[in-house]
């Protein structure tokens, strides 16, 4: 073809043209069809959002460095997020059981406080470790701000250790373990009806202010959604409930009180699935960081450890175990009977823990990938 | 720069770059402005939201591409055909200045008839010697003269002899077509750079040419300064305000270094180094070369020697204009230099000063020291084994010296060459004899003294600190270094050695600085008075002599008041009137009154700031606009006035006209503003004073892709080859071996070979790597990978880089040809916080035959993906 | 304090005294100082020229380390981001069309020195001038762009000071606070480098300096050469004004005027950044004019405001938190 | 254009009061409120800078003996105050832990430096330069013309000094000793 013209002016198409010098680091664009992978097309189908790279690549951005910092959050946040959660649902659940419980049920609202405090202790050191200068840990109790969730936590977490404390404290007068002197008759006399509500006020917020934390940022995989705090606590509640059952399995309890455990923690996983399909519909493209498979993206851990393994699988087994033993008819008149041990529901509760730690561990570093997709920041920001 | 020396008579700037806001439009050429003048570049910004044009024209898409109205790419080394179409356009289409040209030119001068064009000898001139490679015989290009030896003129500009119709005839071939397919350079590009500029000047407009490196560092780097001055002047921008050429220096004092010269073939001021050619062959070829100012010898004055002060005197200064004052300057300058013992009787101590026998110049010096002809070598503030053209060559020369001096803040490469090699390359020490003495030296602001900057500003710094440890200013060394040697000489009557004994060397400081705990520092000021003049001997009314010396003598108030008696010392002529006075150093004065700021520094000649202000005015006397005003005759003064200095005797009328058999300044008439020529008048044609024609015309570079399209000749002949140096081997037309032409700039993060930005972590972290920037098309003929390593080579050096492939660089159609471009900043070497290959090893050392510069900005190499092998395992370099 | 005075009995509560005080310090809020005119930078990027004098000033001024040297290939931007130690950081973009130099179809591969053909005639010695084409005659007049069509675009990216700080909003010990000139600065005395503040801000500005003090740091828009009348260091240094600095009110007037400047001179695409009230509901007291849409210099277009998002999320929460109390209770009620 | 959340912030002017909670007061600290520049009360000192040669003035601020900032000087009509990176870094290019502050002297074949003192090395470059000029000194060409110069010793550089340093450089190199390959960056 003989161009008469002295230059060709190579104009179009000027988007690609452009991508592929600004990007070429990125080997182009890959227009190879994609045999997508189970995890993708759950991916997909969860979030309402298919990946794109033609059109992603088209957006515009500069050389694809983050438009937003990493987080600095890792293992310490991931823990705390986790054990601050168990402690808040535990003593949430402990003060139901006490409030509404039967006599049997009790031992779920002792079991509940001490776990709760146990849960509780290696928070604060692990909120203080993360910090870049741990000695000004202090500096937190400076201000009292309401918009801002690291604040109000800081006070919650405050509040709520004590209540959780003092409850714990009473719990163990009532249970003669801190011997038997004033001070003990003391606490003993606090009625602990009296803290379970407003103890478990800062309970719920607990297990709940750290998925409003994460929300509260432009992170777009936290904050997109504003389900994270549902989530959350629900989570929390779920794995509280798992703990507490866990516990009272190799300690032994009522199994009357157990088979009520068991219904919660169906209960509670369902919603925590509703919460959870809810978040990532809502997140849809951003997260990607959580449920995608690209490197840096938490997908794979997520789907085995978290939703497959960790919610759905013990979901499942609890169904399964309710119905098996709503046909098998219950020995009611095994009540004198007051323990049991072990059981399926064992496994169900620890898979349920398991599911609650990758909750938040992929849910955290997912904040990692999701900092570096420019693309998918700038993405969310247009509004 | 003789190109402007030559051309207009002063080789500086001939504005400053605030003047800039004034132009409207702006043409860069030869220059990466944005990037290595920002600050300067800054006024270009200005004058662009003011509605100027911008437009760059370079090689290399730069920063400063980036924000002009137009980016012109055009082929490295093919500047001249673009201009000389510019030129053509203008004779052709009669569109330049016409009253102008008519009278501020020497387009009306007629031209001997024996001059022969290159249109006639096929890219020659007549006079040409191609046994020396000279142009021997230059007195076909002289004027035709009448009997006073002034030249013919013909004011209708029809006469075929005269310099117009000569121009027209030799740029005739100099079109557009030739410009597209010399440059690579679309027509309708290059008609839109024509138009910009000549819409943008005339009466009422007027446009700025900018150049640098881009230029002069080519071998025929006057010719294109030339050229772009002509345009200059065939448009009437030169001594207007928004106009002339702004040469664009890239050192703190590089033109103070000229002034005050640390050059071989210079004496203050422009003055010529006395010159005894060694052949007996004929003198042009071993004329010195003309660093700024262009020789200025009057043609009927022929001495072969210059044994005598006469003889000097004869040979450089001249009838007309203002050289005929080089008598005075040249004495004064002997009397500061020997003080009492430069008396009447003994020529004023003349054959003290060293006779240049050849050239000395920089590289040639260094082949003379590869040879071990130099023992030894003082390096200050200078680092040639990075720096310079060929430095692999220049490293080896090094090693050749008995001994070197080596003055710096930082242990530069230059320092290091004996135990340290390029890309970790091994290096001996056990062969290498040179003693090398390394003096630290003071930072500028450890220091007092002064720079001259770009637009012949004088700017004095104040000490801030004592330099730290044993760190010394230059001054002192240098001082203290003459002290040790006047000692040592003490006892010697040998008559060689009564020069130096004879030196007038007292510079101590009368008074310590304060806060300084340094005792032995010399006086800057007293130096700078040196500079400035001294009166030896006043007389006073009744008659009676005082004796003065340095320390107590009165001030020159300018160089009119020099004399030819012996009773002024002074050390640089231009510089006097810098420190009129005791107490008032006007380099010190910093008073900016948002105008001309005529009181903040001082600019030589005379705090003139834009040269030849004389042609802002119309051959009346009056501006040739309301908008353009800057000096003008005021009758009932009977004085120019204005905002500037007028650069012109203050009180010659327009309408003084010489007597036909005057000399001198009386040769001038009122209406010829380039008083520093013989004929008061700028240089289209240069009848005398450079030795590769009289009018610019394109040679390729030594090394090009491309055969000269326009003449035989392909490349300058003139120029200063070095062909028999086996380090110096050249790429020969067509080698296929070699085929991209690459050009050299810098980057703003880093300054030249990087000693003093290769230290500094924070300009590191800009620009921590050497990289070569390539098109992607080159990249893919080469499978050289973006953000990868490459390879450069040329028979000269091999060197690595990392590759930017970008879009930025072009590649050009020449002649239904793709020629690719390759772009190379040079700011590295082996020693400092970042290191890389040392792009002056690529280099060749051919030389511009005027000033001797070499070809750094066009010449040729390949590429090949990967690293060298001897820095694969090299330092752990974060690149990996 | 007491060594020539023998005050040795007075000493260790005196020390013990400060100790506390020392140790409590922090928590005493000084009183605001009262407000003076807003102020904030106008980058002017159609002004930029790419030099990185604002990097640099800035460093020199605020005697910031270097930032470990890395060549990136990504233009002339080595320094990729801002940063806890790179307060102001130029992007370089590269936009330019390819325009292929035409050859003759037979050459269309790689071609082989030598090769001289010509496609348009050089004039050659003694040749007819006359038969080459016309040169064109009188001008018909230059409307030269503003720019180029081939476009290298440089912005210096800084804090952008946002009326409401998502990073002085999210701070939890009040280090974060805005200033009586309204510009967002972290006070060193008191961030403990919880983090918190990379998180919530929007613009990639705000960083913990993990390698130094462990403590956040971002632009102080030099707050303390504010509090002397002076410029910032990196407007003071920026060559060509494309980096202004001065009242908030006054320099937003400034840019609209640019902006009507640049439209007339046919930059269409350029717009402003940060100068109306809507990003961050309050605008940014360091904005931009930009020559093309924010996504090409990695800005956001319209960032949510973190603390926004305080109450729906909280809402959820107790809404979940509420629905399994209830099923709790329901399920520990039953018998 | 705002997010739903905001909407009901708004709807709620009582949560948008109660959010405020910890906002509207800004807790300055004690440095905050002392903080001032450090040049404060430094000495100015006048300078230009070392670099390219569009000469923009610098303010260099001295304490305590120590340069502590080096600034475009505002004054000055060449610059107003602005300066390039590398004018910008010239504090760093001053006060830097790599320069050299020692005589360094390296000894023929030698494979190190060695520290000496500025007096000794000063005396020695003395003896260096008598010795070399005397050997190499030309008094007259074959033909009789006098030169009186010497091609054994070369100097480089000048255009990164002051014009008095290079004044003296010409002056008792070409002057006093008749050395004529006296060269710098001019030619570069």
């Amino acid at each position: 073809m003989r161009d008469t013209q002295h230059e060709k002016t190579e104009r179009a198409p000027t988007d690609e043209a452009f991508i592929n010098k600004t990007h070429s680091h990125t080997s182009a664009i890959e227009p190879i069809p994609h045999q997508s992978t189970l995890l993708e097309r759950l991916a997909s189908l969860t979030t309402g959002y298919t990946p794109d790279s033609i059109s992603e690549l088209k957006e515009k951005t500069y050389f694809d460095y983050p438009a937003v910092k990493a987080p600095l959050w890792s293992w310490e946040i991931i823990w705390y997020f986790f054990m601050g959660g168990l402690a808040a649902g535990s003593y949430v659940l402990a003060s139901i059981a006490t409030l509404f419980g039967k006599k049997e049920d009790r031992i779920v609202a002792r079991v509940g406080y001490y776990a709760s405090l146990l849960a509780l202790l290696p928070c604060p050191p692990l909120l203080i470790k993360d910090l870049g200068r741990p000695e000004k840990f202090l500096n937190m109790l400076r201000v009292f701000k309401f918009k801002s969730p690291m604040s109000m936590g800081v006070w919650g977490l405050l509040t709520f250790s004590g209540f959780s404390g003092i409850t714990a404290m009473v719990q163990a007068s009532h249970d003669g373990l801190l011997g038997r002197w004033w001070g003990t008759r003391l606490l003993s006399r606090i009625p602990l009806k009296l803290l379970a509500i407003p103890g478990s006020i800062f309970g719920v917020f607990l297990g709940g202010y750290t998925g409003v934390l994460l929300t509260v940022t432009s992170i777009p995989v936290w904050s997109r959604s504003k389900m994270l705090g549902a989530l959350f606590v629900s989570s929390a509640f779920s794995t509280s409930t798992a703990l507490i059952s866990v516990i009272l399995r190799i300690i032994g309890a009522p199994a009357k009180t157990l088979y009520k455990l068991e219904k919660i923690e169906w209960a509670n996983m369902l919603i925590e699935i509703t919460c959870l399909l809810t978040y990532l519909r809502t997140a849809g493209r951003t997260a990607k960081a959580l449920v995608g498979s690209e490197p840096k993206e938490q997908g794979p851990t997520f789907w085995t450890m978290m939703f497959g393994g960790g919610l759905i699988l013990p979901w499942l087994l609890q169904t399964l175990m309710l119905i098996a033993g709503s046909k098998q008819p219950r020995q009611h008149t095994s009540q004198g009977q007051p323990t049991k041990r072990g059981g399926m529901g064992l496994l169900v509760s620890l898979l349920v823990l398991m599911g609650g730690y990758f909750l938040r561990r992929t849910v955290v570093n997912a904040g990692h990938a999701s900092s570096a997709d420019a693309r998918t920041t700038l993405w969310n920001a247009r509004r | 720069m003789p190109g402007l020396g030559t051309t207009l008579g002063r080789g500086g700037a001939t504005s400053f770059p605030q003047d800039l806001v004034n132009s409207d439009c702006i043409l860069i050429m030869g220059s990466n402005m944005a990037e290595a003048h920002p600050v300067g570049f800054a006024n270009v910004m200005k004058a662009k939201d003011r509605g100027a044009k911008i437009i760059h024209v370079d090689p290399h898409f730069s920063r400063t591409s980036a924000v002009s109205n137009l980016y012109v790419s055009t082929r490295a080394g093919s500047d001249i055909v673009f201009l000389g179409a510019i030129i053509h356009y203008l004779l052709e289409n009669q569109v330049y200045f016409h009253d102008y040209v008519v009278n501020y030119t020497n387009a009306p001068m007629l031209i001997r008839e024996d001059f022969q064009d290159t249109e006639d000898l096929n890219g020659l001139f007549s006079g040409f010697d191609p046994a020396s490679g000279t142009y021997s015989n230059q007195e076909s290009w002289d004027y035709q003269r009448d009997e006073y030896d002034k030249p013919l003129t013909d004011p209708t500009l029809q006469n075929p002899q005269c310099v117009l119709q000569i121009m027209k005839r030799h740029f005739a071939r100099y079109t557009p077509e030739l410009v597209e397919s010399e440059c690579g350079v679309s027509r309708e590009e290059w008609l839109q750079v024509v138009q910009a500029l000549v819409e943008n000047s005339g009466r009422e407009r007027t446009s700025t040419l900018c150049y640098a490196v881009g230029w002069t560092q080519q071998s025929k780097g006057v010719q294109i300064i030339r050229a772009g001055s002509i345009m200059q002047l065939l448009l009437g921008n030169m001594g207007r305000p928004g106009g002339g050429v702004l040469a664009l220096r890239g050192h703190a004092s590089i033109q103070g270094s000229t002034d005050v010269p640390t050059l071989y073939d210079l004496l203050a001021g422009y003055m010529p180094q006395p010159a005894e050619m060694l052949s007996t062959k004929p003198e042009s070829q071993h004329e010195p070369t003309s660093t700024t100012w262009g020789a200025r010898q009057d043609k009927h004055v022929h001495k072969n020697t210059q044994q005598t002060l006469q003889e000097y005197i004869d040979v450089t200064g001249q009838k007309l204009g203002w050289w005929s004052n080089v008598p005075s300057y040249i004495i004064s300058l002997l009397k500061a230099w020997y003080g009492d013992a430069a008396t009447a009787d003994n020529d004023w101590g003349y054959h003290w000063i060293p006779k240049i026998t050849g050239d000395h110049s920089h590289i040639n010096t260094s082949y003379a020291m590869l040879d071990g002809k130099v023992k030894g070598y003082f390096l200050l503030g200078q680092n040639p084994a990075a720096g310079s053209t060929n430095a692999r060559m220049q490293r080896k020369a090094l090693a050749q010296l008995d001994w070197m001096v080596v003055g710096d803040l930082y242990e530069v490469e230059s320092a290091a060459f004996w135990y340290k090699g390029t890309n970790g390359e091994k290096v001996d020490p056990a062969t290498l004899k040179t003693e090398v003495f390394f003096m630290p030296a003071a930072a500028s602001t450890e220091k007092e003294g002064t720079f001259t900057n770009t637009q012949r500003l004088l700017q004095w710094r104040d000490k801030a600190i004592d330099p730290p440890g044993d760190a010394r200013s230059d001054l002192w060394l240098i001082y203290q270094l003459g002290k040790r040697l006047k000692k040592l000489y003490a006892d010697s009557t040998a008559p060689r050695d009564q020069g130096l004994l004879n030196l007038t060397w007292d510079y101590e400081m009368e008074e310590p600085q304060p806060d300084s705990h340094l005792t032995d520092e010399p006086d800057a000021q007293l130096v700078l008075k040196e500079v400035n003049g001294y009166y030896v001997t006043q007389t006073n009314s009744d008659g009676q002599v005082t004796q003065y010396d340095l320390h107590n003598a009165p001030h020159v108030p300018t160089f009119t008041a020099l004399k030819t008696d012996g009773s002024t010392a002074c050390g640089s002529w231009i510089y006097s009137g810098v420190y009129p006075e005791p107490g008032r150093n006007r380099a010190a004065s910093r008073i900016s009154d948002g105008k001309m700021n005529l009181d903040w520094g001082f600019a030589w000649p005379a705090n003139r700031r834009i040269l030849y202000n004389r042609a802002s005015a119309d051959p009346a006397g009056k501006p040739w606009s309301e908008r353009k005003k800057h000096i003008w005759w005021d009758a009932e003064q009977h004085k120019w006035v204005g905002n500037d200095i007028p650069d012109f005797p203050p009180d010659k009328a327009p309408d003084y006209r010489p007597a036909p058999d005057s000399t001198g300044m009386d040769a001038i008439a009122g209406t010829d503003p380039f008083f520093m020529k013989p004929d008061g008048r700028a240089w289209l044609y240069a009848p005398t004073g450079l030795k590769d024609g009289p009018l610019p015309a394109h040679y390729e570079a030594i090394e090009s892709p491309v055969q000269n399209a326009l003449y035989k000749q392909q490349s300058n002949p003139a120029a200063k080859y070095h062909r028999d140096r086996k380090d110096n081997v050249l790429i020969e037309l067509g080698d296929p071996n070699y085929p991209f032409v690459i050009t050299t700039y810098r980057l703003t993060e880093h300054h030249v070979s990087g000693p003093m930005t290769r230290w500094m972590p924070w300009l590191n972290a800009l620009q921590p790597s050497l990289f070569a920037e390539i098109s992607p098309e080159l990249a893919q003929e080469r499978n050289i990978v973006d953000k990868g390593w490459m390879v450069l080579r040329t028979p000269r050096g091999e060197i690595e880089a990392r590759a930017m492939v970008t879009r930025r660089l072009r590649p050009l159609r020449i002649r239904g040809r793709i020629v690719h471009q390759i772009g190379l900043p040079f700011h590295w070497g082996f020693q400092g916080k970042s290191t890389g290959s040392i792009t002056n090893d690529l280099t060749h050392s051919v030389l511009e035959p005027n000033v001797s510069i070499e070809e750094a900005k066009a010449f040729l190499c390949d590429i090949r993906p990967g690293r060298l092998s001897s820095s694969e395992h090299n330092v752990g370099r974060k690149e990996h | 304090m007491s060594d020539h005075n023998g005050q040795v009995s007075a000493t260790p509560i005196t020390e013990r005294v400060q100790q506390l005080t020392q140790l409590l310090a922090p928590f005493k809020k000084e009183k605001p100082l009262p407000e003076q005119p807003k102020m904030g930078f106008f980058t002017d990027t159609s002004l930029c020229i790419g030099c990185k004098a604002c990097e640099i000033a800035c460093k020199q001024w605020n005697q910031l380390p270097a930032t470990t040297p890395e060549w990136t290939g990504t233009s002339y931007d080595n320094t990729q981001s801002l940063g806890a130690t790179t307060w102001r950081h130029v992007q370089f973009i590269e936009q330019i069309e390819r325009r292929i130099p035409h050859v003759n179809a037979s050459d269309e591969k790689v071609l082989k020195l030598p090769l001289f053909e010509m496609d348009t005639p050089v004039p050659q010695m003694g040749m007819d001038l006359s038969a080459l084409p016309e040169l064109a005659g009188t001008p018909t007049g230059t409307a030269l762009p503003f720019f180029s069509t081939d476009r290298w675009l440089m912005r210096s990216d800084v804090c952008k000071h946002c009326a409401n700080a998502p990073c002085q909003e999210a701070c939890p010990t009040g280090a974060i606070i805005h200033t009586e000139f309204d510009t967002v600065y972290v006070q060193q005395d008191i961030c403990n480098g919880c983090g918190y503040c990379v998180v919530a801000c929007p613009f990639d500005v705000i960083a913990r300096d993990s390698e130094g003090d462990g403590q956040a740091h971002k632009c102080t828009l030099c707050y303390d050469r504010l509090k002397d009348g002076m410029k910032p260091a990196c407007a003071k240094a920026c060559p060509t004004d494309s980096i202004q600095f001065g009242e908030v009110e006054q320099l937003k007037r400034d840019a609209q005027e640019r902006l009507g400047f640049l439209q007339e001179r046919g930059l269409t695409d350029a717009r402003l950044y940060g100068a109306d009230d809507k990003i961050l509901e309050g605008g940014l007291n360091s904005f931009f004019l930009l020559l093309d849409e924010p996504e090409t210099y990695n800005l956001p277009s319209n960032p949510a405001r973190p603390s926004n998002h305080v109450l729906p999320t909280s809402l959820g929460v107790i809404v979940t938190a509420a629905v399994m109390g209830l099923i709790g209770t329901f399920f520990f009620k039953q018998e | 254009m705002h997010e739903p959340a905001n909407r009901s912030v708004r709807a709620l002017p009582m949560l948008s009061n109660l959010m405020e909670i910890g906002s509207r007061v800004q807790p300055f600290s004690k440095e905050s409120r002392e903080k001032a520049p450090r040049i404060r009360d430094a000495k100015v000192v006048h300078s230009v800078c070392p670099y390219c040669a569009v000469g923009c003035g610098l303010n260099v601020y001295v304490k305590n003996g120590k340069v502590i900032d080096i600034e475009g000087n505002p004054d000055s009509f060449i610059n107003h105050g602005t300066l390039c990176p590398k004018g910008s870094a010239t504090f760093q290019y001053t006060v830097n832990a790599s320069r050299t502050t020692q005589v360094l002297y390296r000894a023929p074949y030698s494979d190190h430096w060695e520290v000496k003192s500025s007096e000794w090395a000063l005396d020695q470059i003395a003896q260096r330069v008598k010795k070399t000029r005397d050997e190499t000194f030309v008094e007259r060409l074959d033909d009789g013309r006098v030169i009186n110069q010497t091609q054994g010793i070369a100097s480089l550089g000048g255009a990164t000094l002051d014009i008095e340093e290079n004044y003296l450089i010409k002056k008792l190199f070409n002057a006093g000793l008749g050395i004529v390959s006296i060269e710098n960056q001019a030619r570069i």
